[in-house]
């Protein structure tokens, strides 16, 4: 083991001095306890660290902390020209790639205007596999939230289905988690031949198993037992703290940007928008919250078999379709400031741009993450909670390290 | 100082056979500590479930570091998770191991040039066994990154002729951690 | 009797046997393994494990009383399954259904079973009267009402409900 | 009822006074209201709680650094209304400061609980202090990192705990 290269030199207030705790440790009651559940923790999605002042099996406040992945992705944003900050878009919200890269190209298109001459097909491959990642995100959200709470089984159903999408996805763009393949303008490559039979019968395969994931998650007893009543977020205290996605419409609010602002060929699909409703507890649980999601997962399959009719249909693959027609060689937008959000798998995904005309390098460019605005409700909801109950609420959030830390 | 904690002299018919049931044994049943930072995590959960099921080499993902061998570095390697890692390496008993997965945790990856807040390779901060290129890996490179460090742990000996002994000793000395 | 002629240790004796046994299994298994395995302590190794971070302040608090409760009530329930073995174990014994011609199977199951309904009368009452269930505290998550009317939002969900249809 | 941008300004400056509204430009896409900073505050509450508007949701909070020669800071509020499906842009100015005083803004997180977190960002990322922030520390590098590192004079510490920073 080549030990020459260690530069960290371990001092024992390092820990302290680089996060140290928020509630002061002197004058704690009786039976009270500061316990970290610290980055290192099977059920906190991540690096993601929870600062718990605990009475017993009781949780009295929780403090996040986070950062742990800060991996710096403004800095990049203002270093590198527009077509290279997507590999770092990609690795921000890592298990939704396509989406995120969906929203910020529609912001480059935007802001060049050439958003109404994107081929038609080029949009409804867009959708196709932007409704595939969403799916597989969700996939990733019900099994470690099943894992939580202490079912194994959902998780490697889950997974083995993701497997399917990964294998897909990478024969679509070449890569099984950040693709990269949404290009400012276009794609980087057409479907491969034969990838809309292929996709037709992922979608027949995965109907099934859809209902069969909501029969073991959703009507489980032991699951309703665990999350229902838990957790519950009021649609006023949602709104005041930012939330959006699946957590706001589990709330019962139907708010989803692919109708609310309508953008790309959204409009043009006919799906519905979940709601929680509350049927197994008080609307906003962490049932609710689950529900939707895999309400959303059979939404995403009817949205992906629309676009295959349509990309088998009227777009039909033409042999001199170029993918990278409406690429532009130097994407140089004039000076403006503008904002554009999309509806990614955890909320609405916002990319706020400051550019200056003459170069291709964004002056600023700002992310709002969804699940740094969700996961700031979590002090607030989770006062007075037992701790298998916050790991319970932590869980029905859905978060990615990656988003929150940037 | 227990049996293992010194090297033999010279090994002999029982220390060779010690040596290599003690290896068989490390090797076969290596429990990561399941510890992902980001994107790589995910593949490795990949790795870890039914599509490519790391069970079947014995590897069984640990929570805690002190019931793992293996550390796997899964994801970017930030200055305030620096000094968690090297807390957690050290909690780990002591046949302990180290897989780097990613660029990231590589070199830096692709954060190298503008990553203020990211560590430019784990190396800086724990001795590293196996390199698992790419970003993220495919989980075939994962269990590629396994298979390696068995072999590695097949040819570890208990046997060390003294004049290494003592060099090893005197130069760990100079370099001694505080 | 033949048996007691040939052993010549009395019941207590291979009790007696049967414990020194355990006792020296356990030692050499850890004693060995204490012997060989590698023992490398350093401060930071020693320290304790809380997910990466400093632990803080003393493990050593007053527990709450409901944990005594559970285990007390677990303790009471393991004891008589402890007591059913010695029942099981001549439960089928061919030698006293002879005796009893044929009855002692059903004496023993009924003997046993008002034993375990006893109890389980108890269990019930401990259920019944609410001890077993943890009284989780209410929950009361930070309140917030919003100046904007509930219909403003009704009208939010009708106006993406009918688009649907 | 689609309120367009200058019937919210109208609104404001007929509700808060002239000196409210600093400028605006119109001529971007999205259209922002430059504010002043004392009145920040006040605008933010009339907006959320005015019932021709409800901007009930603070979209995003971006702190801007324009560099030393301009040496301005701004801070920029998107505002959402749900119900009218209304969005509207904010922009505070203020100067760039150095280490000793930083630049400062009042804080809006007792209107919009989300600004919390954003506001601590733009704390950790650019120094501007939010007066009246409940808890303002670093959200999201450690505490002991010197220096904010999306300032445009921002230099890389050498080492950090040892470890050499740059590659």
């Amino acid at each position: 083991m080549s030990s020459h290269t260690i530069q960290y030199n371990s001092h024992p207030g390092n820990l302290e001095r680089s996060e140290p705790l928020v509630l002061d440790t002197a004058n704690l009651k009786r039976g009270e306890m500061i316990i970290n559940m610290g980055p290192q923790h099977p059920s906190t999605h991540g690096v993601l660290r929870l600062e718990i002042l605990t009475d017993g099996e009781i949780v009295k406040e929780v403090i996040p902390h986070m950062g742990y992945l800060h991996r710096c992705y403004e800095k990049h944003a203002e270093k590198l020209p527009y077509n290279q900050i997507i590999p770092f878009v990609d690795r921000m919200d890592y298990l939704a790639a396509m989406n995120s890269e969906h929203a910020y190209v529609m912001g480059i298109e935007r802001m060049l205007g050439i958003e109404k001459d994107i081929p038609k097909r080029v949009e409804y491959i867009r959708v196709l596999v932007a409704e595939l990642n969403r799916i597989s995100s969700h996939f990733v959200a019900i099994g470690t939230y099943g894992l939580d709470i202490g079912a194994f089984t959902p998780f490697l159903w889950v997974m083995r289905d993701r497997e399917h999408i990964n294998r897909l996805l990478e024969w679509v763009s070449g890569a099984r988690m950040l693709y990269n393949y949404i290009w400012a303008g276009g794609l980087f490559y057409d479907l491969p031949v034969g990838f809309e039979e292929r996709c037709n019968e992922f979608a027949t395969y995965l109907h099934p198993k859809l209902i069969e994931l909501q029969k073991i998650i959703i009507e489980n007893r032991i699951f309703i037992e665990r999350t229902a009543n838990i957790g519950v977020l009021p649609l006023d205290l949602a709104i005041n703290y930012g939330v959006t996605g699946p957590m706001l419409r589990a709330s019962g609010l139907k708010y989803d940007l692919r109708k609310v602002d309508a953008y790309s060929v959204y409009p043009e699909l006919r799906f519905d928008v979940p709601i929680g409703k509350g049927e197994m507890g008080t609307t906003g649980d962490c049932w609710d919250r689950t529900q939707v999601r895999v309400l959303e997962c059979f939404e995403s399959l009817s949205i992906i078999e629309q676009c295959l009719e349509k990309l088998t249909g009227e777009f039909k693959r033409t042999r001199d379709f170029d993918p990278q027609a409406m690429v532009p060689k130097k994407i140089r937008p004039k000076t403006m400031d503008f904002y554009m959000r999309a509806e990614n798998p955890k909320g609405e995904l916002g990319f706020f741009f400051r550019t200056t005309g003459n170069t291709d390098i964004p002056f600023r460019c700002k992310v709002r993450a969804p699940s740094f605005v969700n996961l700031s409700v979590l002090p607030s909801i989770s006062k007075n909670v037992m701790i298998s109950d916050l790991v319970a609420i932590l869980g029905s959030f859905d978060i990615v390290m990656g988003e929150i830390d940037r | 100082m227990s049996l293992l904690d010194h090297k033999f002299g010279q090994g002999g018919i029982v220390v060779s056979q010690l040596e290599d049931v003690l290896n068989w044994a490390r090797l076969s049943s290596l429990f990561p500590m399941s510890f992902g930072l980001a994107c790589c995590a995910i593949e490795m959960m990949q790795t870890f479930t039914s599509g490519y099921d790391l069970d079947r080499f014995g590897i069984i993902p640990r929570a805690t570091p002190r019931q793992s061998d293996v550390m796997i570095v899964a994801g970017t390697v930030t200055f305030k998770m620096a000094d968690r890692i090297k807390r957690l390496y050290e909690q780990m008993p002591e046949p302990r191991y180290v897989i780097s997965m990613g660029s990231c945790s590589n070199c830096g990856g692709p954060y190298w040039e503008h990553g203020y807040h990211v560590v430019k390779g784990v190396d800086r901060i724990v001795p590293v066994d196996i390199y698992v290129p790419g970003c993220p890996p495919r989980p075939e490179a994962l269990i590629g990154g396994f298979l390696k460090l068995q072999g590695k742990i097949r040819q570890e000996s208990l046997v060390e002729p003294k004049a290494v002994e003592r060099f090893l000793t005197k130069r760990t000395s100079e370099t001694a951690i505080i | 009797m033949q048996a007691s002629d040939i052993s010549q240790i009395s019941e207590f004796g291979s009790i007696l046997l049967f414990i020194i046994t355990g006792i020296a299994f356990v030692l050499i298994g850890v004693g060995i393994a204490s012997l060989i395995r590698p023992n490398r302590p350093n401060p930071e190794k020693l320290s304790v494990y809380e997910c990466g971070e400093d632990a803080v302040g003393a493990a050593w608090v007053n527990m709450n009383a409901r944990y005594y409760l559970i285990a007390l009530l677990f303790v009471l329930f393991e004891v008589e399954i402890i007591y059913l073995f010695p029942v099981a174990s001549i439960y089928g014994n061919n030698h006293l259904d002879q005796l009893t011609d044929g009855s002692w199977t059903i004496f023993a199951l009924t003997e046993m079973l008002i034993f375990i309904g006893m109890l389980f009368i108890g269990l019930v009452y401990v259920w019944k009267k609410g001890y077993l269930d943890w009284n989780k505290p209410e929950v009361h998550a930070e309140t917030f009402v919003s100046k904007v009317p509930k219909d403003l939002y009704q009208s939010v969900n009708a106006k993406y409900t009918e688009e649907a249809i | 009822m689609n309120v367009n941008f200058q019937e919210i300004k109208e609104a404001i400056l007929v509700s808060l006074g002239t000196e409210a509204v600093l400028g605006e430009n119109i001529s971007l896409a999205q259209p922002q209201l430059i504010v002043n900073k004392e009145y920040l505050k006040d605008i933010c509450l009339f907006l959320r709680d005015d019932e021709r508007f409800f901007f009930d949701q603070l979209s995003c909070l971006t702190g801007l650094d324009n560099g030393v020669p301009k040496n301005t800071i701004e801070v920029i509020y998107h505002l959402y209304s749900i119900p009218f499906n209304v969005s509207f842009i904010l922009k505070v100015e203020t100067d760039r400061g150095d280490e000793q005083h930083l630049p400062e803004v009042s804080s809006v997180t007792d209107i919009w609980r989300t600004a919390n977190w954003h506001e601590r960002e733009a704390f950790d990322m650019y120094g501007i202090v939010f007066i009246g922030h409940p808890d303002l520390r670093r959200i999201l590098l450690p505490t002991d990192w010197e220096g904010y590192p999306l300032r445009k004079d921002y230099k890389e510490q050498e080492f950090y705990h040892g470890i050499k920073v740059a590659y």
